[in-house]
């Protein structure tokens, strides 16, 4: 049950999420060459505005954009009543949104 | 026993002319209810939706509605109705611009914009509106979404059985019908009943009309004791595909065009025998070549399920796939390779020319029944031009849709339309005991017997006759009769049953079969498609009749011939001034 | 009765498309979960990462790169499809899609190990 | 001389509403012979209660369509030899659509999707006015022209998982039509269309899956088509309803 705003966030934010995503397994590639450490990661992402900028327009992305395609999930193949559509749909955005920013948060500042 | 109940304009079919009467009804009137009752699902069956050929239609530029009247008079040999042909080549320039302004259908168009129009058999103009070769198909579908959109009564699968009486006798009260899915008889009481089932003449070994199609509409009017006119005018189309008996493909239409753009008919030895016939070769119209070819397989010059070749692959197979792409994939799903092999084809039995006796307003003999369409008479005569089939049917389905929606409200014409009457219930009874009669019979075949009047008519009242041939023709119907009377069903559930109904369509087609062999008989000269060996003359134009058949007393069938009425031109004469007869040859 | 063109290709393309993204959807608060821990303590996030050096968790990881670019390379055929004009080689650019996403995630478990 | 020796293996799905499943037959097989060949044959020679709907018998009316071995055909212009699985058919009523008895289904819910689409022209003109001059050149009418030949035998509705998964989803038959709507110059409803096919049941709801497209007998493409009413939809809402 997805009508025009739906899918307009759900197709705009899979457009934004494009470049973002790949940006993102570039990044990790190269990364990850020599191993994962936090301070790796903290040294390139604390005070950069610019990761938060990416990681930030990620986070609200896909927080729409799953919140989204887990509804259609749910309606079609689990079959969850259409009144608990909305409620689903918001739920996932909002934990995915909250957990997001926090990464993010933890990751930039 | 059966469920009631009401309506006040109930029309029978949807074809071009049941669907256009809808519309128009609901249109004159909103405040009537309107129901629309159909053998099969609405817009999926009849043959409006076959069309491929397209819509005859005067639009200037050379052409005019007095050139489509005199192709038509001189096409049915000079026996339609006059009034009614006349009617039909006026209205067909408004009904098409309502098609195309109103209904949405969506004809080719030529590079600058206007209506494409073809050339078609038989014609002096270049009229015939088209949407590719599937035009039916587009007309019904537009006609259909619309109905779909308004608020019309839809009964689905809904067989009508019988045309029922007012108690007092003199007019129509309703129609029996059979709910097809429940197995239900329902009588349905109307103010006014359009019947328009499409006559059909698929009693034939090769037809071309739909499944759905056997003629209920004719013997429902014969056993009221309706006139019937210009029965013995059944139009045979030359090329019809031969599959075998086991297949329906069997008879379906190969397109006229393809002998048009050159196609050699070749007998079972590969021989070309047109020639034989008529100095046009391939390209003489339907009736000659139908006879050529009937002749070539009475000689036993046959291919191997018995009829002759249609052959293109000299015009280069890739040149006949891309202009016969249609025909070409049709083949081809069905296992023949039309454009490098040929195909075996065998004249099919396509139209009806003769149907119930109507004036130009729809109306019929008995007050509350109006009939248009392939079911009603006159306007083709003897013959009908390609392209004026679909024009009949909407132009006078739209007629009759506005005329009896003002009789029912009494704003024009008739005032005494407007209550619903009561029905003579015992005639209900009857019918209803008719059409139950195999479920108290034993258990026989009647697939087999409609093989065998199939047969029988392709043999006896084909595409030549005899008058022996159509004496014996009629003794056997009698006998088929008797026997499907006798012939019952395995089963007693009446929910959907598909060999119930093929029981009815039996006893429809026997009935109506009587009349066109009666009607052949009484007629003693050969007149457009109806053709006697034993008097091949086309009698004098200027006493030219047409004949009428009724049924009195009990199963009797009475045949008279009436003269036509040459209202508006008489033989010799014309209508065309100053301009050529043939503008399209003139032209080259 | 049952469907039998479950074969086709693209019937195939949309169920990967499908079971990606919802194995990201929940992958995701997981991911997130780890990196907010580092709001917290980088040692934490450390000790998980360090748990990350082990080859079968770098081919989990690998699957996972593997799913998110399925999702993206199917993604785009799909915005293509709907945004683009029509093109009848859909076929093809699934099959590419499929392609380009194992080099991707084959080139990352490679430079991972 | 055109009986072949052989037999076919048929199984038919016979039952109505509250179930039913297959029985076997042996059928004669033919040179010329369609699947509507062999399940009339069955009703004709073994089964006289069979159920099962055809009209035109030459892929005009739509109303033949079937599940054959596990596929929606048309199956008036199925030639046996083109499905048979060695000498195995299996016939069943059409996915995705109530059946009322054995091959026969209920299609009531497939055209009131058609007009749920607002599948239908509004007319702009009367019958007293002209005809519109439109060249078959216009790039409007091209796209009108090449989703217009619809037999709405709903083989592309029981082709789709999307309907099997979302009841209210209007399909891609009835969309097909409501995009050849949105070319049609001539037609006044366009933005009411827009909005009944971009509603909850709408053309969103499609997952691109295009078995519609390669099961439509003829050749259609609604998977294009209802890209096509997602573009204007979207287009026109961002800008901000204004059309075209
Ligand atoms: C293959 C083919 C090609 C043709 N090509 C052309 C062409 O190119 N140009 C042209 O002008 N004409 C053509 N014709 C002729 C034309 O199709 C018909 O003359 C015309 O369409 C008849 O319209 P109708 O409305 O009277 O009947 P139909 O369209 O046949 O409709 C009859 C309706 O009545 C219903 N019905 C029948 N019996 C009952 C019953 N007992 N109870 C309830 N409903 C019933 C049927 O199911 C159907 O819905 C062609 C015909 C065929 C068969
Ligand atoms: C990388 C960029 C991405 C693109 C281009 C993209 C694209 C798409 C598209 C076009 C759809 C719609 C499919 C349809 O309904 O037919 C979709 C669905 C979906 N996406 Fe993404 N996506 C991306 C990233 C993600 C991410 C990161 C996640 C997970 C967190 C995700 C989760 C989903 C889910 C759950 C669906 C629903 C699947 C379905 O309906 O079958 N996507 N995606
Ligand atoms: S789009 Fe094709 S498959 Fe679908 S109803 Fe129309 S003709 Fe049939
Ligand atoms: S199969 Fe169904 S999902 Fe869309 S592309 Fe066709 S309508
Ligand atoms: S019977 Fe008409 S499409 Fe098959």
């Amino acid at each position: 049950m997805i009508g025009l705003r739906l899918y307009l966030a759900q197709r705009l934010s899979a457009f934004l999420m494009a470049p973002l995503v790949i940006g993102h397994i570039a990044t990790m590639i190269y990364a990850v060459q020599n191993g994962l450490t936090a301070s790796e990661i903290l040294d390139r992402t604390q005070g950069s505005l610019w990761w938060g900028a990416f990681y930030g327009l990620f986070v609200g992305a896909v927080s729409v954009h799953a919140a989204i395609g887990l509804r259609a999930i749910a309606f079609e193949t689990l079959n969850l009543p259409v009144r608990w559509l909305n409620p689903l749909t918001w739920t996932v955005g909002m934990v995915l949104a909250l957990l997001g920013g926090r990464a993010v948060a933890a990751v930039v500042f | 026993m059966f469920e009631r109940h009401d309506t006040d304009v109930l029309i029978i079919g949807a074809g071009g002319a049941g669907l256009f009467a809808t519309l128009h009804a609901q249109k004159a009137a909103s405040d009537i209810k309107v129901t629309i009752a159909v053998k099969g699902l609405l817009g999926k069956c009849g043959c409006t939706r076959m069309v491929q050929g397209g819509y005859n239609v005067a639009l200037g530029k050379g052409d005019s509605v007095e050139r489509h009247f005199m192709d038509t008079i001189i096409g049915g040999k000079w026996l339609p109705d006059q009034a009614m042909a006349w009617k039909l080549c006026e209205t067909a320039v408004v009904r098409v611009r309502e098609l195309e302004n109103e209904i949405g259908c969506f004809f080719d168009r030529m590079p600058d914009g206007s209506l494409h129009q073809k050339a078609f058999a038989g014609q002096t103009f270049d009229r015939t509106v088209h949407k590719g070769d599937l035009t039916g198909i587009e007309i019904i579908n537009r006609l259909m979404e619309q109905v779909l959109a308004r608020p019309v009564e839809r009964l689905e699968e809904h067989r009508a059985l019988a045309l029922i009486k007012s108690n007092s006798g003199d007019e129509l009260a309703g129609v029996l019908f059979v709910d097809m899915r429940r197995g239900v008889f329902r009588f349905v009481r109307a103010k006014v009943v359009l019947m328009a089932t499409g006559g059909g003449p698929t009693i034939y070994r090769y037809h071309t009309p739909s499944g759905d199609k056997s003629m209920d509409g004719l013997a429902m009017a014969l056993r009221l004791g309706l006139p019937l006119r210009d029965m013995e005018m059944v139009q045979f189309h030359p090329t019809g595909l031969l599959g075998g008996e086991n297949t329906r493909m069997t008879g379906t239409v190969l397109e006229e065009g393809l002998r048009g753009a050159g196609g050699y008919l070749l007998d079972g030895n590969g021989r070309r025998f047109m020639f034989d016939y008529d100095e046009s070769g391939e390209r003489a119209t339907r009736d000659i070549v139908s006879r050529a070819i009937y002749d070539e397989m009475r000689k036993g010059n046959t291919t191997p399920n018995g009829g002759v070749y249609i052959a293109m692959s000299h015009l280069g197979p890739d040149d006949v796939r891309q202009r016969f792409k249609g025909m070409v994939k049709r083949c081809a799903d069905c296992g023949f390779d039309l454009a490098a092999g040929r195909v075996e084809v065998v004249p099919t039995a396509h139209y009806l020319m003769g149907g119930l006796v109507v004036d130009p307003d729809t109306r019929t003999e008995l007050r509350g029944l109006y009939v248009a369409g392939e079911d009603a008479g006159g306007a083709h005569g003897s013959n009908r031009l390609g392209g004026n089939g679909v024009a009949n049917s909407t132009v006078y389905g739209g007629v009759a849709g506005d005329i009896m929606a003002g009789d029912v409200t009494g704003a024009v014409g008739d005032n005494s339309l407007k209550l619903l009457r009561e029905p003579d219930e015992a005639q209900i009874e009857a019918e209803i005991a008719r059409a139950r009669l195999p479920f108290s019979r034993k258990n026989g075949n009647v697939h087999e017997l409609r093989l065998r009047l199939m047969h029988m008519m392709w043999d006896e009242v084909g595409v030549m006759r005899t008058g022996d041939g159509l004496r014996r023709g009629m003794k056997q119907l009698q006998e088929l009769k008797a026997e499907l009377l006798e012939t019952g069903l395995p089963d007693d559930d009446m929910v959907f049953n598909i060999t119930w109904h093929d029981w009815l369509n039996l006893h429809s087609l026997i009935e109506v079969s009587e009349v066109i062999a009666s009607a052949a008989l009484s007629r003693e000269n050969s007149r457009g498609a109806h053709y006697r060996e034993d008097f091949p003359d086309s009698g004098k134009l200027e006493t030219s009749y047409f004949t009428v058949a009724r049924r009195i007393a009990g199963d009797q069938l009475e045949v008279s011939q009436e003269p036509v009425d040459f209202s508006i031109v008489r033989p010799g004469e014309t209508l065309l001034k100053d301009e050529p007869e043939t503008l399209v040859s003139a032209r080259g | 009765m049952k469907a039998k063109h479950n074969r086709d290709p693209l019937r195939i393309a949309s169920l990967i498309h499908r079971i990606s993204g919802l194995a990201l959807a929940l992958f995701l608060p997981l991911h997130f979960y780890v990196l907010g821990l580092a709001l917290n303590d980088a040692a934490r996030l450390d000790t998980f990462l360090r748990w990350t050096d082990y080859p079968l968790v770098k081919l989990a990881e690998a699957v996972l790169v593997l799913l998110l670019s399925l999702h993206l390379f199917g993604g785009l055929r799909l915005l293509a499809l709907e945004f683009l004009p029509w093109s009848p080689r859909q076929k093809a650019y699934a099959a590419i899609a499929a392609a380009l996403s194992f080099f991707v995630s084959i080139g990352f478990f490679l430079s991972a190990v | 001389m055109r009986e072949a020796a052989e037999a076919l293996d048929v199984k038919v799905w016979r039952g109505n509403a509250h179930g039913g499943g297959y029985r076997s037959y042996s059928v004669p097989a033919q040179e010329s012979q369609t699947v509507l060949d062999v399940v009339t044959w069955i009703q004709q020679h073994a089964e006289p209660t069979l159920t099962y709907r055809f009209a035109c018998r030459v892929g005009m009316c739509g109303s033949c369509a079937m599940m054959v071995n596990g596929e929606p055909r048309w199956t008036c212009r199925t030639h046996v030899r083109r499905v048979l699985d060695g000498k195995r058919l299996e016939i069943a009523p059409l996915r995705n659509l109530p059946v009322i008895k054995d091959l026969a289904t209920d299609m009531a819910e497939f055209f009131d999707k058609w007009t749920g689409a607002e599948g239908v022209f509004h007319p702009t003109a009367t019958r007293k006015d002209a005809i519109a001059p439109i060249s078959p050149a216009d790039p409007m009418r091209q796209l009108a022209n090449e989703a217009v030949e619809c037999i709405n035998c709903a083989v592309c509705y029981s082709a789709c998982d999307t309907v099997t998964a979302n009841p209210s989803y209007l399909g891609p038959a009835a969309l097909n039509r409501a995009w050849t709507l949105q070319n049609d110059e001539r037609d006044g409803a366009y933005a009411p269309r827009l909005r009944a096919v971009s509603a909850d049941g709408g053309c969103f709801n499609c997952h691109s899956h295009q078995s519609c497209l390669t099961y439509c007998p003829n050749d259609l493409n609604p998977t294009a088509s209802i890209a096509g009413l997602k573009r204007l939809s979207s287009t026109s809402f961002l800008r901000r309803g204004r059309t075209r």
